[in-house]
């Protein structure tokens, strides 16, 4: 039986010792009508070989693309390594460590997580991470406002990655919590410190700044952090954890530095996966630790004196204070966070610059190349890191589909969420791409825009 | 040893850090200018350094690991594999649909088996873990009731051997939680619930087996009390693994289901996570699911979103949840088939039962003795603490010793001293055994030596640690 | 740099307690004109993601192909957890268990392995491997001419797998051994008894007696066995270990069984992998174990009594006895024998013999489409395992290249060694076949033998 | 605990076993009537005990291991990933070439590569392991003499100094062995040497540097007499790491070389293989390497057999050599590159000499203290030995208690009680420095516990094992 160890004589043994007849007796509490008698609308049962080969299908069927998506998804090379060491049964198929003394390697592993995150970020405390950068969003959001005492409301850019907006709407309305738009200025892809300035900010708990926002573009998150401080606001940084190997982090911000600092940890080692798991990591400063969500990892002593760790603070969680918790959230993304160690670890903080500075230049030169596209044009002035928004002169869908032939994936449409921005295309260059690839970019969007030759009849893949 | 603690200023892997470019367009002012406290270590020291540290982990894959409530079964190497396949990894989450059927096309398959297993009408899988399942249930109640203009219902009964999850999610819904207590013989108390109910009732919550291993027999009248005061019943799938197969939550009346595919469904539990809680909702709820969900049209999957699904209660991802979990679930669904479901349950409570018979036939003492267990059961120490000063916490660290890893300790709360016990389908008899043998063994100790099991573990990488220690003088990083 | 750790201050420190101003200095001993100064005609270095992408494209360029070449490389499924096991550090980066309370697990393993080599084969003894099948025989034969103590030719019948006679004849030609060929039956495709009866064996150390052999045709073992031990001939018994879970296996033979057994551990958990690494087996009777090549692992006590093991009788090997050892290996596969013991351990008994009754009932039922298509005919009668052969009626090369063009790999020609056989193909169905991937072979015979439609002119892979 | 004793009659993993399909044809005859004593176990039971049992090793990946004359060095992991491709892995050795232009590519390029860096004029990748190129190199000596009618030539000349498969390899061919003394310098004897060749030298075998860790700074004088008196020269590759990119073989007059890609190129080790051992000849025994050789003809890739290469000494196994063992190489070898290669040596002596005068500063003898160490060095416990009753044995066994994976012991067997350290580029001078300090502990100990180190190791899975008993009392499978 797939994944049962049960020889016939030990079932046998062990009804005998049960004192019933048959499997089916142990079941008898439940009321006889509700029983099924089988399940039905479910496939037969796979052995592995045949599971293997369907799968094997499926993967092939969807290929690989050189891929310019960016968006809150980042394609970062990641070494053969990190997920080499992750999936080791011992840290793959353990759980929560609530046996501290035999939980040892993932304690650790997770105290090294929230002192390399706290590096990154220049904050004081980090979490053991969040499900992912949106909800972590949706946390700090809720945090704020438990830590404000007062404010119910938290101005939110426009500029915000527009799913993380929706995921905050989802976890803080119930609470009657009111997200305000922010909006950016149109030229500069940034959010709009006058409009800002504009808010009545009575009731607010908090303001979000996106360092870099959804566009790419880089906020002045001095002056937002300033005018926060400046209002009685908490500051709730959104950062990409590459990006801060090159921009000044959340703890350093104007006005005294983030109190909370979020984001997604996607790219320190994970793949894209389809969308998951990522993590969420969140950082505050020292003095709000007890309003912090989620699990946290300790040092401390052994009977002999000897350094170990051990799950601190549980008082602030769900299975100790109940309906009072700082959040319902009861699991960290712990595997995930181990390969970002790994990863964070095998880099360095020289590795990770030159990574970002990388995506940087490739994005750059991207910008250069497309310069010199008739019919693309930049949307925003002013830097950005890796990715950037153009505005093409067709419609992008057909533009995205006329590159998918070609086997690229060309970017993300803006026209869904940003209608206003007309036909707005986010392309993003992470380190993975070469000078060719930029080429070929291009060539292909030169060649689609200007109509020269016909597209080809049907797909390709790479 | 910390990986901080192997750092060398000026190492580099240079095998993985690309060549430095100048980022001259950044201006000063953005520009990072303090240093990086990350470690500078050689590959070679990273994968010497979480090589050892991983041995310093009890895990399914070393060790019988009991933990009530968890479900720690063996996680298929297969399912990891495949869901690994490297076009599924490189798969970005908003590439076009019709890039990634092969994909989209398990997802939908795993949405349809958990529709069939649960009896629900409607599967989402987006969730990221449990707790954010039953958010997005408790959303859904909140949101059926006000789509209905029924503001007035404001509580979420809870009953008193729930997870703490269940009010802490009813809270963060924005509901008050009331509480109702349970019978001597594991029930919910009937009459206390019918008490609670009324116009204020939002929904109830409800484990079945509950947390104390038994199945809420009278289930059907619990569910009509419910519905009558106009509430909905909301199920936490944290126990689905008991009665898999056997009897469905749908099929009990419950409005609402989320299953923790990496309990039930195997998917690695990876030191905490990540995990995934798809929803299940009968019809009422159906337009309140939470988005993205995979439909099917004219032969091809696409996503459905806020735009198709203007009631969903939103998104609880930026993405598509825990993708690469619900590819490791459907891998292990489509592998047990119809028939494998049923053997998952029918063998979790063979192995439970007969590991509570041996054990209360060894002398423990058996928190519910007239109950069957569903796949878990309580002991509880009581009489042994009284006897002999051991804690269930000391003969839980002491276990550790004998290379088991201890039972869930102090949960449920309704029981003193207790240890939850659950051992899941696929441990082998022997194993179970070898466990009760463990067990007398530390319950001769505590008797004979209790000092021995009080100061234990004594052969783990560390001694008892001091958590009081590590709440008071707080070391969250390296410094 | 890569792979290499040290700082610049690392090598600073270490230069002056050596006492030298450079790293050059430290190779003053080589005498300076023979020293390079650069290394010409090498590529530069990659980085681990170009690489990654390098072999990455590489290997897609090469696809994959539905296969039924067999011809001593069999694809059989392996299950995901063998090989996800056997490269944990910790057994994949260690060496040769030269300390052996260091290298328990390695030991261990080893021991297991023997114990499951001995199992299947039904011999008494196992080492713990050789390189591949073939040099397993090479070493098979010097290992009987040196038991046998005159006889320096050896009966080699002309049905052993090709490769593996040249391999065999490459090992011992060096010490004057021959190779004496004996003929197969035209229509049955066995060794030929009553040309081997006539053979004058007075010289003559052992009969080699593969099965199945090279054809898959099912030698009668207990005749051949049986008539070298008449003559006083030691046996060597070339096996499949796979097929020895149906098969009668080598230690069971009529009159007393084989002396020796070997064969190729490919099938037991090893990917084709382009053609290794795989390992040679090698079992034999107790009795012989000291004229045994390769490592041994004994089972011993420590100081407290408890068992542990150890490589033993390493009087036989070149680092003890140099000049007289057994043989010049010194390596095993170790990681190949690893995968091969937890592949028969998740198999166990029945599993093995349920994998070869499918195989064979897959050979059996391709037998029966084949039968129906025009032009393909059984070049031998009588029982075979898992792979069979067919003279079909065009040029093999060209079918082969028309049935790659649909993404299949026909399977092996014959002609190249045994160019009597006209156009013969070997072709081999495993258990990973389907019924539906046999109907896809035979229907594409059938067209491309009938030519009822032209091929196609472009190549097709799936 | 063996698999063995986990196993349970009829227990079956049925996801990995197909239906039962009688194989009516097979007479009875030829049928197995008898069971096969393979362990019945769960897939749980094999993935906890074989990671369990992994955990009772040492490794690279877990620990420093300055084995003498193995070059345990770190195998970078993404040479194994991308060697494990799933189409070279899927590859069939007896598919077209056509179908494998990718795979054939990586092995045309690395044959090129070891070409240029040991100086040969054709390399062949067929041989499985060192041992095996010593075969195909000994066998090309012969098969060029024989060429050439030559057939008076019985003689191959090994120094004593020479790991154990020179000889035995000689033997293996049909050679006598001749044995050359070593200097008290570590260098060989060329008065001895030039006694010693003549019209019945068929050749030379030579590591260098040499087994005793030095280079042999007479090496063309050595090769001077060597081809003076019509024998050919063959380079032991074993101890390449010390001198790549620095000089070749081929320059330095050698006729054949063997080059270790699981030393040298480091490709796992894999508890004692696979590995591979590539031959390198100069042109005049071009017409002999062992089959198959890649070549290019026309842009494209194909394989040389027999047929092309009516000379070759044959095939050494049945298909292409350890293919997955040469993928990794090749993926080291374009990582490292041309400096790279360099920098291998540079580091490998570096490490070397730098651990060589440390434990001479701290009070260990070395076996040739006027040399530089190549990439490895011997140390002499002699005095040790005498003073204490502490043997290199002894110590080596109390170093694992410290962590630290012993040097190798007894070898060179010129040197008594001796230690033949290699610490391998890829460790640090951190590593080096906490191993110094663990000899210097040793030491210390040897002087004041002796019984202490002479019971070791105390901290293993195992305490020291009867080797003898081993051998006395054989135990080579469980029954």
């Amino acid at each position: 039986m797939p994944f049962i160890p049960h020889t016939e004589r030990d079932v046998v043994e062990m009804l005998k010792v049960i004192g019933v007849d048959s499997v089916d007796a142990l079941f008898d509490e439940i009321p006889s009508h509700l029983k099924l008698g089988a399940l039905a609308d479910l496939p037969p049962a796979l052995g592995e070989a045949q599971m293997t080969r369907l799968m094997l299908e499926r993967a092939e069927s969807d290929g690989r693309y050189l891929n310019f998506c960016g968006a809150g998804a980042y394609e970062h090379f990641i070494p053969a390594a990190v997920w080499q060491l992750v999936t080791r049964g011992e840290i793959y198929s353990a759980y929560t460590p609530y046996q501290a003394e035999a939980s040892q390697g993932t304690l650790q592993l997770l105290y090294e997580y929230q002192s390399m995150m706290c590096a990154l970020t220049a904050m004081e405390v980090s979490n053991a991470s969040l499900y992912d950068g949106a909800s972590a969003l949706g946390e700090a959001v809720l945090m704020a406002v438990r830590l404000h005492r007062g404010g119910y409301r938290v101005l939110m850019p426009r500029s915000v990655h527009p799913a993380y907006r929706t995921v905050a709407r989802t976890l803080t309305r119930p609470q009657g919590i009111e997200l305000v738009e922010v909006p950016f200025e149109q030229r500069s892809g940034r959010t709009d410190l006058q409009a800002l300035e504009a808010i009545d900010t009575a009731d607010c708990a908090a303001l979000v700044v996106p360092q870099p926002n959804y566009f790419g573009v880089l906020e002045d998150a001095d002056a937002l952090c300033r005018f926060a401080k400046s209002r009685g606001l908490l500051v709730i940084a959104l950062v990409n954890p590459i990006a801060l190997a090159l921009l000044k982090p959340p703890g350093e911000w104007d006005g005294g530095g983030a109190d909370i600092a979020v984001g997604d940890g996607q790219p320190l080692g994970l793949p894209l996966s389809g969308g998951g798991p990522y993590f969420g990591f969140m950082t505050c400063r020292q003095a709000l630790v007890r309003q912090l969500p989620g699990r946290l990892v300790g040092a401390t002593v052994d009977r002999d004196g000897r350094r170990g760790f051990a799950l601190t603070l549980q008082a602030r969680e769900q299975h100790i204070r109940r309906s009072k918790a700082t959040s319902n959230i009861c699991t960290n993304q712990g595997l995930a966070v181990a390969a970002a160690t790994v990863y964070m670890a095998l880099l360095g903080p020289e590795g990770l610059r030159r990574v970002a500075a990388r995506c940087h230049a490739n994005a750059r030169q991207l910008e250069r190349l497309l310069a010199a596209v008739p019919g693309v044009e930049r949307l925003f002035d002013g830097p950005v890191f890796h990715e950037m928004a153009f505005r093409v002169a067709a419609p992008t869908t057909d533009v995205l589909r006329a590159l998918e032939a070609q086997g690229i994936l060309g970017g993300v449409e803006l026209a869904p969420d940003y209608p206003e921005l007309g036909h707005g295309l986010l392309i993003c260059t992470t380190e993975t791409k070469e000078e060719d690839d930029l080429k070929r970019l291009a060539e292909h969007l030169e060649r689609i825009l200007g109509k020269r030759i016909k597209l080809p009849p049907c797909a390709m893949k790479t | 040893m910390l990986i901080f603690e192997l750092s060398q200023p000026g190492r580099l892997n240079t095998a993985l850090a690309p060549e430095w470019v100048e980022p001259e367009d950044i201006p000063a002012a953005l520009r990072r200018c303090s240093a990086i406290a990350l470690p500078e270590v050689s590959e070679l020291d990273v994968v010497r350094h979480y090589t050892r540290l991983s041995q310093r982990n009890f895990s399914i894959d070393t060790h019988f690991y009991p933990l009530g409530s968890c479900t720690m079964k063996y996680n298929p190497r297969a399912a990891g594999a495949l869901a690994m396949l490297p076009q599924f990894l490189a798969r970005h989450p908003r590439a076009p649909e019709r890039t990634g059927q092969g994909f989209l096309r398990c997802l939908y398959e795993l949405q349809e088996i958990l529709k069939a297993v649960t009896g629900m009408a409607g599967v989402s899988l987006a969730p990221m873990a449990g707790a954010q399942g039953e958010f997005a249930g408790v959303a859904m109640i909140r949101a059926y009731h006000e789509a209905r203009g029924d503001g007035e219902r404001t509580e979420i009964i809870v009953p008193d051997a729930a997870h703490g999850t269940n009010p802490a999610t009813a809270s963060m819904c924005g509901y008050t939680v009331r509480e109702v207590p349970t019978t001597r013989d594991g029930d919910v108390d009937l009459d206390a619930l019918a008490a609670a109910v009324g116009p204020k009732t939002a929904g109830l919550m409800l484990t079945n087996p509950s947390t104390l291993g038994v199945f809420e027999r009278r289930i059907l009248d619990i569910q009509r009390l419910v519905h009558e005061a106009g509430g909905l019943l909301y199920y936490d799938g944290a126990n689905l693994n008991a009665i898999l197969g056997r009897v469905r939550p749908g099929d009990m009346g419950f409005d609402v289901v989320h299953v923790n595919l990496h309990k039930t469904f195997a998917t690695p539990h990876g030191g905490g996570g990540p995990g995934a809680g798809p929803v299940g909702v009968s019809e009422k709820l159906l337009p309140f699911l939470p988005v993205p969900i995979v439909t099917e049209e004219g032969g091809g999957l696409r996503l459905l979103t806020e735009r198709d699904r203007p009631q969903t209660i939103g998104r609880l991802s930026a993405h598509l949840g825990n993708a690469g979990v619900l590819l490791r679930a459907y891998v292990y669904a489509r592998m047990l088939g119809a028939e494998g479901m049923r053997r998952v349950s029918a063998f979790a409570a063979l192995n439970a039962n007969y590991l509570m018979v041996r054990l209360r036939q060894a002398g423990f003492e058996l928190a519910y003795p007239s109950r069957r267990a569903g796949h878990e059961f309580v002991v509880t120490l009581k009489r042994l603490k009284q006897e002999t000063g051991v804690s269930a916490m000391d003969f839980a660290k002491r276990l550790l010793d004998y290379g088991f890893h201890a039972p869930t300790t102090y949960f449920p709360l309704l029981v003193p001293e207790c240890l939850l016990i659950e051992p899941s389908e696929t441990e082998s008899k022997q194993t179970l055994d070898a466990f009760v043998e463990a067990m007398v063994q530390v319950a001769r100790e505590a008797r004979e030596d209790p000092e021995r099991v009080k100061t234990a573990p004594h052969t783990l990488p560390v001694k008892r640690l001091d958590e009081t220690r590590a709440a008071r003088v707080l070391d969250l990083r390296w410094k």
